[in-house]
């Protein structure tokens, strides 16, 4: 199965790259931005029986590891290859 | 008084650590690779400075999970002293052993420059030579010092006497509160970002980091 | 595969070097053999160019353990201690991929020291790029500097010294080189030779990847439109696994199990293995089915011609192999025996069971074409030999072109570039970025070295061999001022197409200026490299050849700075100011001319300046000492006034001088060194100076808070620091 | 509207923190883990008349600044809210 993990900052931690990475677009010219967030985008194959026990491993990785839940948030995809 | 110094795969301050606890205790300082599942007899334990691990994902992120780091904990509950510089610091706060995080700089550069500090809490192991709320210079460097608690953590942490250095002057990395340190509820582990180590003898600019190692022994 | 004559162009081998391959072979190479011969015979890797001047440099000396043509040249420091140190550029790669590129430069520069046994101890990085205002210049300057951080910090290897300029010669061609520094041991130094049949060869570090095939033709390639075609070539590099590396290998060094060992670098695992095999005079079979590879069904071609970063070969003893097994299972790194020393002088390849290429080690390594290619002056010296001031007039206000000069991103501050370097790790570093050299200790002695890089590429441009002689004159009055005593140099030549004979004329003459300045200075030549090709769509760089210096301190007390240290000290002039402006700073700034000579040099002249400012320095006398470069007089003084962290100080100078004033004030004149000291001092200088025939002149004192030259400056130097801090960032970040 | 862009190292480009973050996976005990890769997550707002102008907009930034396409890929969606 393949996984797809995104980790965002949590709302209400300051998140300067995202800043920065906005202020240098709009000075590109790109009108109408707002908002930026940079995260994490984790990829992975996995290999276990079922989905559901999938769901749970990864869930538990991004507990452990993949976040810091202090300032991030998680979510992630499950796809059957 | 023994110093043990751990060694993370990509630490690379471990040797300046060994250094100066060695000078300065007059004692063998006991390096300990990461892959030790027990510890030898010792008073203090330092993690060094560095990018454990690469600092891939978040600093500190992997190094949470060496074979090591049980012991760092339990030596940290049976009340030995643990001090974390830099990357040390941010291992100790990924392993929950600190409250809080460090992320990016606000500027998103490395920073490596020299700064001053003010000692707010001369009452620890760590800070007991330094005069109550003197100001020290120190060097720091890093790409992610910036220190960030929600604000009920960061309440406790203040009203707890827990933050031991704060930036005086400019805040380089855009920590909260200007927090360049801070402490357990214990007061027995540490975590700084500048680095004492770097200024433990005039020939390197400066004697101000010495007197944290000696206020341990 | 057939070998067409079309395939044999894309190799970029010559017709002529093809007959020479069948001779060599007595048959036509199988694709694999063409690969390997190519990447041997590229430009980059076998000097085909630059060999027959390159023996003009001076490379022994008393001092030397360790001449060019091992990975790192080796001087002997006493206390049985040798500095292992090289340069080397990454300039193509860089201009493709600023951050990778620069980063994957400082990680080969690493390699090429610590394979030789040393641990690395300091780096620096010579940068060039385009005029401030090119719209590539800011994203190309932000790239390499953070990847040159990126790596070096994360090795732990602190970045100490460099030079940044900006030039519209660079608009097409950024120059990026780094230059690294290890302490070795000196009955400890490892070679890449390769010995003893039935030795086991062992392969370490990251899998082979197929990152950067023909990396080491693309340095050899003149850039196009179509460069951006050239992208796939690129590199990513890995500092923790380098630092892992590192680790393992000195571990690995420290036992003597090796009997030879070598990093991949350019050409990677072809050049490793055939260098190793003809230094040894030993042939190796090689198994490529046993190289630990990141990506599926790679090709024996691919395999050969890999340039994956991170990588090492070598050979130890036949019964070593536990324990070599366990040194590298410790670091989390992947090892295998990917061959066998074997007798004869041919390497021959395997890849599943089938020998994919049979090459004669020396033949490919020696018998690398060699040219011998012809030079023409070149046309434009004449209209800027033919330039007088006359026409140029005096400027209005001398503070205002002073405070100018201090403005431009080339004589400012370049904290914003090291601030990003983490320059004190090791805790070793005694003198910081920031003074004309770095100085760092050595513990568990009394001693210290002193560290340089420097080149003027406007006076190379203007006359290269000069300019040549003056780059090692800049480097030995930089190491002399910090307190060292000039040792050895590595060089990075940076140059255009060496097929144009206007550029092959400029790297001659700049190679013979360096090996006249080296043999002045008694400074040998014990590394370097050679970048040709840089220039893009026929508009070739200035010539940039960097000297890099290493000297030495006795006692590292003794250890000095730039900047005036007290008010009332007295300010000498070691040297003279002659009539010269020829390539200044000035002239370029504010008149913008690129045009006349550059200052000449008597070397009778600027040897008795450095003896006088070393034993000055020595017997304790002096509180600073500045070498006077790029703005001259005024820049100095004002550079010893302000680039105190603590606090600026000020200047008052009277000048004695008939010259044109604002040559008096902004010529560039070579060897001259500021120096302050208290008053009671004055007698000893003066003395010093006497028995060394160097000329001597009391400026002035030092003051507060202002900069005060005759009645044609006087600034307040705090507002001077505020431009001078702050112009980097506001014109080129 | 919403513009999620997802930047990736390109195939057979080496991923250093990929590799390390699958060995860390790996002795964590979670098995069956391979091919971990990390990337970039950007997500913001962007306020443009039609989705083919986001689309046209979102392009011309991965290609200028989000992406570094010399070693780089991207793929990106557009929510309407
Ligand atoms: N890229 C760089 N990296 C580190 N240090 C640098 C860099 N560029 C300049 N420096 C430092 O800035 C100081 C001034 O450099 P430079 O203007 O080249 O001095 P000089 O004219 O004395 O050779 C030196 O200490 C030098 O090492
Ligand atoms: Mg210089």
């Amino acid at each position: 199965m393949k996984v797809k993990a995104y980790i965002t900052l949590k709302e209400g931690v300051l998140d300067p790259q995202g800043k920065a990475v906005e202020h240098a677009l709009l000075s590109l010219g790109f009108q109408g931005v707002s908002g930026v967030r940079v995260g994490k985008y984790i990829t992975f194959d996995i290999q276990v029986r079922s989905e559901a026990q999938a769901r749970d491993q990864v869930e538990k990785m991004c507990q452990k590891l993949l976040a810091n839940t202090t300032i991030e948030s998680y979510q992630f995809e499950i796809i059957q290859s | 008084m023994k110093f043990g110094v751990v060694i993370f795969p990509g630490s690379n301050c471990d040797r300046d650590c060994v250094h100066v606890a060695q000078t300065v205790s007059g004692n063998k300082v006991e390096s300990l690779w990461h892959k030790e599942t027990s510890l030898p007899r010792l008073d203090c334990l330092i993690i060094p400075g560095g990018f454990s691990y690469g600092d891939y994902l978040r600093p500190g992120a992997i190094a949470h999970f060496s074979p090591i780091m049980p012991e760092v904990k339990a030596f940290a509950e049976r009340g030995g002293l643990v001090l974390g510089i830099c990357n040390g610091f941010q291992i100790l706060v990924e392993t929950g052993l600190l409250p809080g995080a460090l992320m990016r700089n606000v500027s998103l550069k490395f920073i490596c420059d020299r700064v001053t500090l003010e000692i707010e809490n001369n009452k620890l192991p760590f800070t007991c030579r330094y005069p109550a709320h003197s100001l020290v210079s120190m060097p720091i460097a890093h790409m992610e010092g910036n220190y960030f608690a929600d604000s009920e953590t960061l309440k406790r942490i203040e009203d707890n006497n827990q933050v031991v250095f704060r930036y005086h002057g400019d805040n380089p990395n855009g920590s909260l509160h200007s927090i360049a340190g801070v402490c357990n509820e214990k007061g027995n582990v540490l975590g700084m970002m500048p680095h004492p180590e770097r200024v433990a003898e005039t020939l390197l600019g400066g004697q101000d980091g010495r007197l944290l190692f000696e206020s341990i022994i | 595969m057939k070998i067409t004559a079309e395939i044999v162009k894309e190799h970029g081998l010559s017709p002529e070097e093809y007959q020479h391959i069948l001779k060599i072979l007595g048959r036509e190479p199988t694709f694999v053999e063409l690969g390997i011969f190519s990447v041997m015979w590229s430009e980059h890797c076998s000097y085909k160019s630059s060999r027959i001047h390159l023996k003009k440099f001076p490379t022994k000396g008393p001092q030397v353990l360790c001449e060019p043509g091992e990975n790192a040249g080796i001087v002997d420091i006493g206390d049985g201690l040798a500095i292992v140190f090289k340069m080397e550029s990454h300039n193509h790669p860089s201009f493709i991929e600023p951050y990778q590129g620069a980063a994957t430069g400082v990680g080969g520069i690493l390699r090429d020291i610590f394979t030789m046994g040393a641990r690395p101890i300091a780096l620096l990085d010579s940068l060039r790029f385009g005029h401030p205002d090119h719209p590539k210049t800011r994203y190309l300057l932000h790239g390499v500097v953070a990847g040159i951080a990126g790596y070096g910090n994360c090795m732990g290897i602190p970045t100490v010294g460099g030079e940044v300029y900006f030039d519209e010669s660079y608009n097409g061609n950024i120059l990026v080189n780094a230059m690294c520094v290890g302490l070795v041991e000196k009955d400890k130094i490892f070679l890449a030779t390769a010995k003893g049949e039935g030795n086991p060869v062992f392969y370490v570090g990251s899998k082979t990847g197929r990152d950067g095939i023909h990396g080491a033709t693309m340095a050899s390639d003149v850039f196009d439109d179509s460069s951006e075609s050239k992208r796939p070539t690129v590199q990513v590099g890995d500092p923790f696994t380098e630092k892992l590396l590192m680790e393992a290998c000195l571990e690995l060094m420290s036992s003597d199990d090796v009997v030879g060992i070598q990093d991949m670098g350019a050409a990677g695992l072809t050049c490793s293995t055939l260098e190793m095999g003809d230094k040894g005079n030993v042939g190796i079979d090689l198994d490529l089915d046993k190289v630990p590879c990141r990506e599926e069904g790679m090709t024996p071609y691919e395999l050969m011609l890999s340039e994956s970063q991170e990588r090492m070969l070598f050979v130890a003893k036949k019964d070593s192999e536990k324990r070599i097994h366990k040194i590298f299972e410790k670091w989390d790194l992947d090892v295998a025996v990917v061959g066998r020393v074997v007798k004869g002088e041919t390497v021959r390849v395997f890849h599943q069971g089938e020998c994919v290429a049979q090459v004669p080690t020396k033949p490919i390594a020696q018998e690398a074409p060699q040219h011998d290619r012809p030079m023409r002056q070149p046309a434009y010296l004449k209209k800027t030999e033919n330039f007088s001031l006359q026409g140029i007039p005096l400027p209005k206000s001398y503070g205002e072109v002073l405070k100018r000069l201090l403005g431009s991103p080339n004589l400012a501050s370049k904290h914003w570039v090291w601030r990003q370097y983490d320059h004190q790790v090791g805790t070793d570093t005694v003198v910081l970025p920031g003074s004309d050299a770095a100085v760092m200790r050595l513990k568990g002695t009394q001693k210290g070295i002193a560290v340089t890089t420097d080149c003027n590429s406007r006076y190379c441009y203007l006359d290269p061999r000069w300019g040549g002689i003056l780059a090692v004159a800049e480097a030995a009055r930089n190491i002399v001022c910090s307190g060292g005593r000039p040792l050895a140099v590595t060089d990075c030549l940076n140059f255009g197409n060496p097929e144009d004979p206007e550029i092959m004329w400029q790297f001659k003459e700049a190679v013979e200026g360096i090996a006249e300045g080296c043999r002045i200075f008694g400074t040998p030549v014990v590394s370097g490299n050679v970048s040709f090709y840089n220039e893009t769509k026929g508009q070739a760089i200035y010539p940039t050849p960097t000297i890099g210096m290493i000297g030495v301190l006795d006692d590292i007390k003794t250890h000095t700075t730039q900047w005036f240290k007290a008010s009332g000290d007295i300010i000498v002039l070691l040297g003279e100011t002659y009539e010269e402006w020829g390539g200044s700073e000035y002239l370029k700034l504010i008149h913008n001319r690129v045009a006349g000579k550059p200052p000449s040099i008597n070397f009778q002249r600027e040897l008795a300046v450095q003896k006088t400012c070393l034993q000055a320095i020595t017997g304790g006398w002096l509180h600073s000492a500045h070498d006077c470069s790029e703005g001259g007089l005024a820049v100095a003084l004002a550079e010893s006034c302000i680039s105190r962290d603590e606090g600026v100080l000020g200047a008052e100078i009277r000048l004695e001088n008939s010259l044109r004033q604002d040559i008096l004030l902004f010529g560039e004149s070579a060897s001259r060194i500021l120096v302050s000291l208290s008053e009671k001092h004055l007698p000893e200088l003066q003395k010093v100076a006497r028995i060394h025939d160097c000329p001597f002149e009391v400026l002035g004192v030092v003051s507060s808070g202002r900069l005060q030259v005759n009645s044609l400056i006087d600034e307040e130097t705090k507002g001077l620091r505020e431009i001078w801090m702050t112009a980097f960032e506001r014109k080129v970040v």
